[in-house]
């Protein structure tokens, strides 16, 4: 009969749209964006915390970190953000030993288990090996929260209103974060605000530096002292070295 | 003899009723949704440590029930057992229904929803087992929609080519649904048992929804149906499906328990807190022990009000399964200092508490109530049920 | 339907169908100008003569230069001359620049959520707007 | 009492009042068309075989004239396959397909199917060139049908650039700020290019018409003759307050819907005039901004009107699908109309939808979608079911430029009680 005719010969025609629509999706879609040739290659970021010369009961990094980055803070263990955080931590079954208060940031795996499971890329590794969100296109689905085994990556529950920093954006709620080293920072040729204010408070038991160079700091360190990385076991290759732990 | 299919009537006041309540819930479903979407999705229990919820186990439970069309069709479709014809149509509706249930719970879970129609298409990662298994679903929708033309149409070849296609994609589905938890470090869910367990618990769930689903519809319209066929996909389908997901789940959690590296992790998921209630309560006993004992004892396995509590008792267990595979797995910390435990924290370190809040379980509901629409609609719009089953054709 | 229910359907569709045009030409007549929402652009102080690109291409692409910075900025670190801020440099006001022609097209912003465009009425800024990128 | 000469061998012949005869007053002999006769069999309108002429549809219809009424006349000229008569009827297009006659039909015949195919013949037939309206009126020709549109689209994008910088359009935009769907198939294209061939189009009309009007027979002395205007004006009346349609009782709900999609359409083109003549509206001082705000009252106008006209076509489907022996046969001269004009409002809500969301790339291809469909839509007016429009128009005219008091009289039609139940079977 006709209409059915007709209906099926409308319907051939709106697959083919589909069709049409599909493709031009796929042509849009860029996977191997980080290849991409361009001057983040020249450097490999990474980071030597010395505990023992880190103060238990200091949270100058932290403060520094929330100052520069407008990272949310709610006064609620659930839903807090901290970039950088201490953790205190003991033997077990050891009464003797004692507490150690260790930093835990993102350890800009080289593997990073969070940028593999992203659907949309929106975390990435960048050339100079930083781990970093593109908010713009994170669609909150805090896959990566779920993947990451060191439990740095914190998600936007709900919007923060004060702004310390107006030179740098804060990120609506909605959208995953953690660490970057300070990107933007390091992209005008500055260190991140740990390290500084570290430096600045005379302590000076951050370290960061270029990975790829052999006579920086941090290399130098990794080169001739003992150093050890947290779940190194796990195949991440953190970035994160630490001293006396 | 040919099957008659027939549109319900949908005139009495049970039906509009229900379509009415479910309708609401939806709206209620939305309105939540609304709501965290404009305010932040601390609204719902989740927090940094328990970042997946309820919705997400609803995800995974109503992408489990889908595989209910794949069993019945199998029947039908492959292995030609005509008399289950009469049930291939709900089956595949219920399936599609199903999926859909699966992405709606997935999108309302995300914190940028206005996003989610465009970054995973434009920025689509193909290591990504969440960008995979959307695709994995929408396809397994597309199928499922030319299988019910194919039944529609009674194109038997097509039928037959669709039910397997239904089949093969299947088992896709829902081992990359399963793949979700597997393939991510994380103590409690990197096993790769974990896919095939979720298949196991598919296949069960997905019968025993079959059976309530088709023995409701039948006597709420009174129609007639054979008891044979309700005990056959009783005792041989769902009993087979259910000792098979058992077994998997023992060697899972026995293989867990047995290493020293996961021991901890394990005794914590067995006896670690609320969820190992609802593992040896919901699961083990409710879900399985007692349907598997009340469709294996002669008198009660071929009485239908019998399998269709033991069907409603394997359900729930699964619901249990499935919020067991998604927050243990959260609640339990990631072992960051191997042979120290965590004194202090400014973050909520350790084993932490995940509630589900009021907005959440109404978003659940809402998707509940969306699909639960579109299924009494369809059987009012299509010609989906039956007039009547017969064992003997 | 009774012719009388009829007539009195059709005149109301009659006249909601006349009613943007007399509108507009009461308004027109009234005011000189029969666009409620007209866009008023800010003129940027004098002393700059042009845009980071010619006007034209600014306004059918602004939104794409846009993201092209915003992509070589985010995801390859080169922050090029032009920036996010460099806008604000010139076209000092957020709320005539930006919003009057989006709210005019109800197209909404939600850059000023997280960017800092400085606004006297930065708290009454649509920090909550979504639907777009 | 007179004979009739000629090639009749002499038999006789009472001619009684009323009787057909030839031009000249003779008895006329009847070469039946016979493919016109199987042409109509295929198009759902088998059943005047099954007319024995008993008269009830004439008088059961609420709006047939009271001099020579139909669908009487038209069912036997039908059965003799008199394609020239019927072609020369305008009656075929006073019929509003009430369906009351073919409900009544007491040999199950249904002429309101049969004077809808004699319709479409009559567009067929008038409209120029032919050949498009052939193949609008066949399904096999549906993909080309679907695929100029798209085709003419796509050549006008490839001739966007060029054509801008040839034009120098992008250099005279004035204060304008473009958005996407502007920048990707912009306004100054569509109004060139859609007015081009919607010029076209209307010039296609017109000659139909033309041929048609040219056709009908001329006032006789005797009819009370109104001025062409005056039954211009009056036909218009009668179409804008749908004084005939409403008298329907069987397809009650093909008026409501129709009286929806009439006033959805106009509103969208008032919408639509205002826009593509905003730049040169001596109404507009100062900038002309496009799109509309959400709260801009021509905007309002055009949401209220695209829901309306949505609401009318999916009552329209729902009515042709749900009863079709009240609806009367859809043909797919119907279905190609009522979809095409379904999914172009369809299509353009989804498209303000992704507009406001900011759906990039997905928009531009609903966009796309929409367009063709408003071109197909467009540039098939004078050949499908659209031509409606204009050949109903002309016949509603002829009929009162004749003088014909068509519909005034109360018909005889079934009981009131009767309609009452029809209604709520209906609704």
């Amino acid at each position: 009969m006709n209409r059915r005719k007709f209906l099926k010969k409308g319907g051939m025609v709106l697959s083919g749209t589909v069709c049409a629509d599909g493709l031009l999706l796929l042509t849009s879609c860029n996977p191997s964006e980080t290849t991409k040739e361009n001057r983040l290659s020249r450097h490999k970021w990474g980071m030597v915390i010395d505990l023992n010369k880190c103060k238990p009961e200091c949270t100058a990094c932290m403060e520094a970190c929330r100052q520069e980055n407008n990272v949310a803070f709610h006064g609620d263990k659930r839903w807090d953000i901290h970039w950088i955080r201490k953790v205190g931590i003991q033997e077990r079954h050891s009464e003797n030993a004692g507490e150690k208060m260790i930093p835990m940031l993102c350890n800009h795996c080289e593997n990073p288990p969070c940028a593999q499971v992203c659907p949309v890329q929106a975390t990435y590794k960048r050339d100079d090996g930083i781990v970093i969100v593109d908010h713009h296109r994170c669609i909150g689905c805090r896959y990566c929260m779920i993947a990451c085994p060191y439990n740095a990556r914190f998600f936007n529950y709900k919007d923060d209103p004060d702004w310390p920093n107006k030179s740098y954006p804060k990120r609506s709620h909605g959208v995953a974060e953690s660490c970057h080293f300070c990107a933007h920072l390091l992209d005008q040729g500055k260190r991140p605000a740990c390290v500084d204010t570290c430096e600045k408070i005379g302590v000076k038991a951050i370290y960061f530096g270029d990975l790829k160079d052999p006579n920086s700091e941090v290399s130098q360190l990794i080169a001739d002292t003992p150093l050890k990385r947290i779940r190194a076991d796990l195949g991440t290759e953190p970035k994160v070295y630490y001293k006396g732990l | 003899m040919e099957v008659q299919f027939a549109k319900i009537e949908g005139k009495s006041g049970p039906f509009y009723l229900a379509t009415g309540l479910l309708a609401g819930l939806g709206l209620a479903g939305v309105y939540a949704t609304y709501l965290m979407h404009e305010h932040g999705i601390y609204l719902s229990g989740m927090t940094n440590r328990v970042p997946w919820g309820l919705q997400i186990a609803m995800a995974i439970f109503y992408i489990g029930l889908s595989a209910g069309s794949l069993v019945v069709s199998g029947l039908y479709g492959i292995f030609g057992k005509a008399e289950y014809k009469p049930f291939a149509r709900i089956a595949a509706y219920l399936a599609m229904l199903f999926l859909i249930a699966g992405l709606l719970s997935i999108l309302t879970d995300q914190g940028r929803i206005d996003r989610v129609f465009v970054e995973p298409f434009t920025h689509f990662n193909a290591s990504s087992m969440f960008s995979i298994n959307p695709s994995l679903y929408s396809g397994h929708i597309m199928i499922c929609v030319i299988y019910l033309w194919a039944l529609f149409k009674e194109k038997g070849k097509l039928t037959k080519i669709a039910s397997l296609t239904v089949c093969l994609w299947a088992i896709g589905t829902h081992t990359g649904t399963g793949a979700i938890f597997a393939f991510v470090p994380r103590e409690l869910y990197n096993s790769p048992l974990l896919p095939p367990s979720f298949v196991a618990a598919a296949l069960s769930s997905g019968a025993a929804l079959m059976i309530l689903v088709i023995v409701t519809l039948f006597r709420a319209t009174r129609r007639k149906i054979d008891d044979d066929l309700i005990i056959w996909m009783g005792r041989r389908l769902l009993a087979v499906f259910l000792l098979c997901a058992l077994y998997v789940m023992l060697i899972e959690n026995v293989h867990r328990v047995y290493l020293m590296a996961s021991r901890e992790a394990g005794l914590f998921f067995l006896f670690g807190g609320f969820h190992s209630v609802l593992f040896w309560g919901g699961l083990i006993f409710f879900g399985s022990i007692v349907p598997a004992l009340l469709l294996f004892i002669k008198r009660t396995g071929t009485s239908i009000p019998w399998i269709v509590f033991a069907s409603g008792l394997v359900v729930f267990g699964v619901l249990c399964e499935r919020f067991l595979i998604v927050v243990p797995g959260l609640i339990h910390p990631p072992d960051l200092f191997p042979g120290m435990e965590i004194t202090r924290s400014v973050i909520e370190e350790g084993i932490v508490q995940y509630s589900i809040s009021f907005l959440e379980l109404l978003q659940a509901l809402g998707v509940f109530g969306i699909i639960g629409f579109a299924f009494l609609v369809g059987l009012r719009v299509f010609p989906l049920a039956p007039k009547e089953a017969r064992a003997e054709l | 339907m009774s012719s009388h229910t009829r007539g009195i359907v059709v005149t109301v569709a009659v006249l909601v169908i006349l009613f943007p045009f007399l509108y507009s030409l009461i308004s027109g007549v009234l005011t000189g100008s029969s666009e409620i929402d007209g866009v008023f652009l800010e003129r940027p102080d004098p002393k700059y003569q042009e845009c980071v690109r010619e006007t034209e291409y600014m306004r059918f692409h602004h939104m794409d230069l846009l993201k092209e910075i915003r992509e070589e900025f985010v995801r390859y670190g080169n922050r090029g001359e032009i920036g996010f801020d460099s806008c604000r440099s010139c076209h000092t006001s957020r709320e005539r620049f930006c919003n009057q022609c989006h709210n005019a097209v109800t197209l909404n912003l939600d850059c000023f959520g997280c960017h800092y465009y400085p606004e006297p009425t930065f708290e009454t800024a649509n920090l909550r707007k979504r639907g777009s990128r | 009492m007179e004979t009739a000469e000629g090639t009749s061998q002499g038999v006789e012949f009472e001619v009684r009042p009323g009787a057909v005869l030839a031009e000249d007053g003779k008895p006329l002999w009847i070469d039946p068309d016979l493919d016109f006769i199987k042409w109509l069999g295929t198009q759902g309108a088998e059943s005047f075989k099954k007319c024995f002429q008993c008269g009830t549809c004439s008088a059961t219809c609420p709006i047939s004239p009271e001099t020579d009424p139909f669908p009487r006349k038209e069912m036997a000229w039908a059965a003799w396959g008199m394609k020239e008569r019927l072609l020369k009827d305008p009656d075929i297009w006073l019929c509003h397909h009430c369906n009351d006659c073919s409900t009544r039909c007491p040999r199950g015949g249904r002429p309101g199917d049969v004077l809808a195919a004699l319709r479409q013949q009559s567009v067929l037939h008038y409209s120029v060139p032919t050949f498009l309206a052939v193949w609008v009126s066949q399904p096999r020709f549906a993909p080309l049908l679907l695929a100029l549109p798209a085709i003419l689209l796509g050549l006008a994008m490839i001739l966007r650039d060029p054509l801008a910088e040839f034009l120098g359009y992008t250099s005279q935009l004035g204060g304008r700020i473009v958005f996407s769907y502007s920048s990707f198939f912009p306004h100054w294209l569509i109004n060139s290019f859609f007015g081009f061939f919607g010029l076209l189009a209307m010039l296609a009309t017109i000659a139909g018409v033309f041929r048609f009007w040219r056709a009908l027979p001329a006032p006789q002395a005797g009819q009370d003759s109104k001025g062409l205007f005056q039954s211009i004006l009056a036909a218009l009346k009668k179409i804008i307050v749908h004084d005939r349609f409403s008298k329907c009782k069987t397809t009650i709900w093909r008026f409501v819907a129709h009286l929806c999609v009439f006033f959805g359409f106009i509103a969208l083109t008032a919408v639509t005039l205002w826009v593509i003549t905003g730049r040169v509206n001596p109404l507009i001082q100062g900038e002309f901004v496009y799109p509309f705000s959400f709260w801009s009252p021509w905007k309002m106008l055009a949401n209220l009107g695209g829901a309306v006209l949505l609401m009318g076509c999916i009552l329209l489907v729902y009515d042709r699908l749900e009863d079709s022996d009240r609806a009367g046969s859809s043909t797919y001269f119907d279905w190609f109309f009522v979809l095409t004009l379904a999914v172009v409002t369809f299509t353009g809500f989804v498209t303000e939808f992704m507009h406001y969301l900011r759906l990039e790339p997905h928009r531009h291809v609903i966009y796309f979608i929409h367009l063709v469909f408003v071109f197909g839509l467009l540039i098939y007016l004078p050949y499908s079911k659209f031509a409606h429009i204009a050949y109903r128009t002309a016949a509603m005219v002829h009929a009162e430029y004749t003088g014909r008091k068509w519909g005034d009289s109360v018909p005889a039609t079934a009981p009131v009680e009767d309609v009452v139940s029809e209604e709520e079977a209906i609704s």
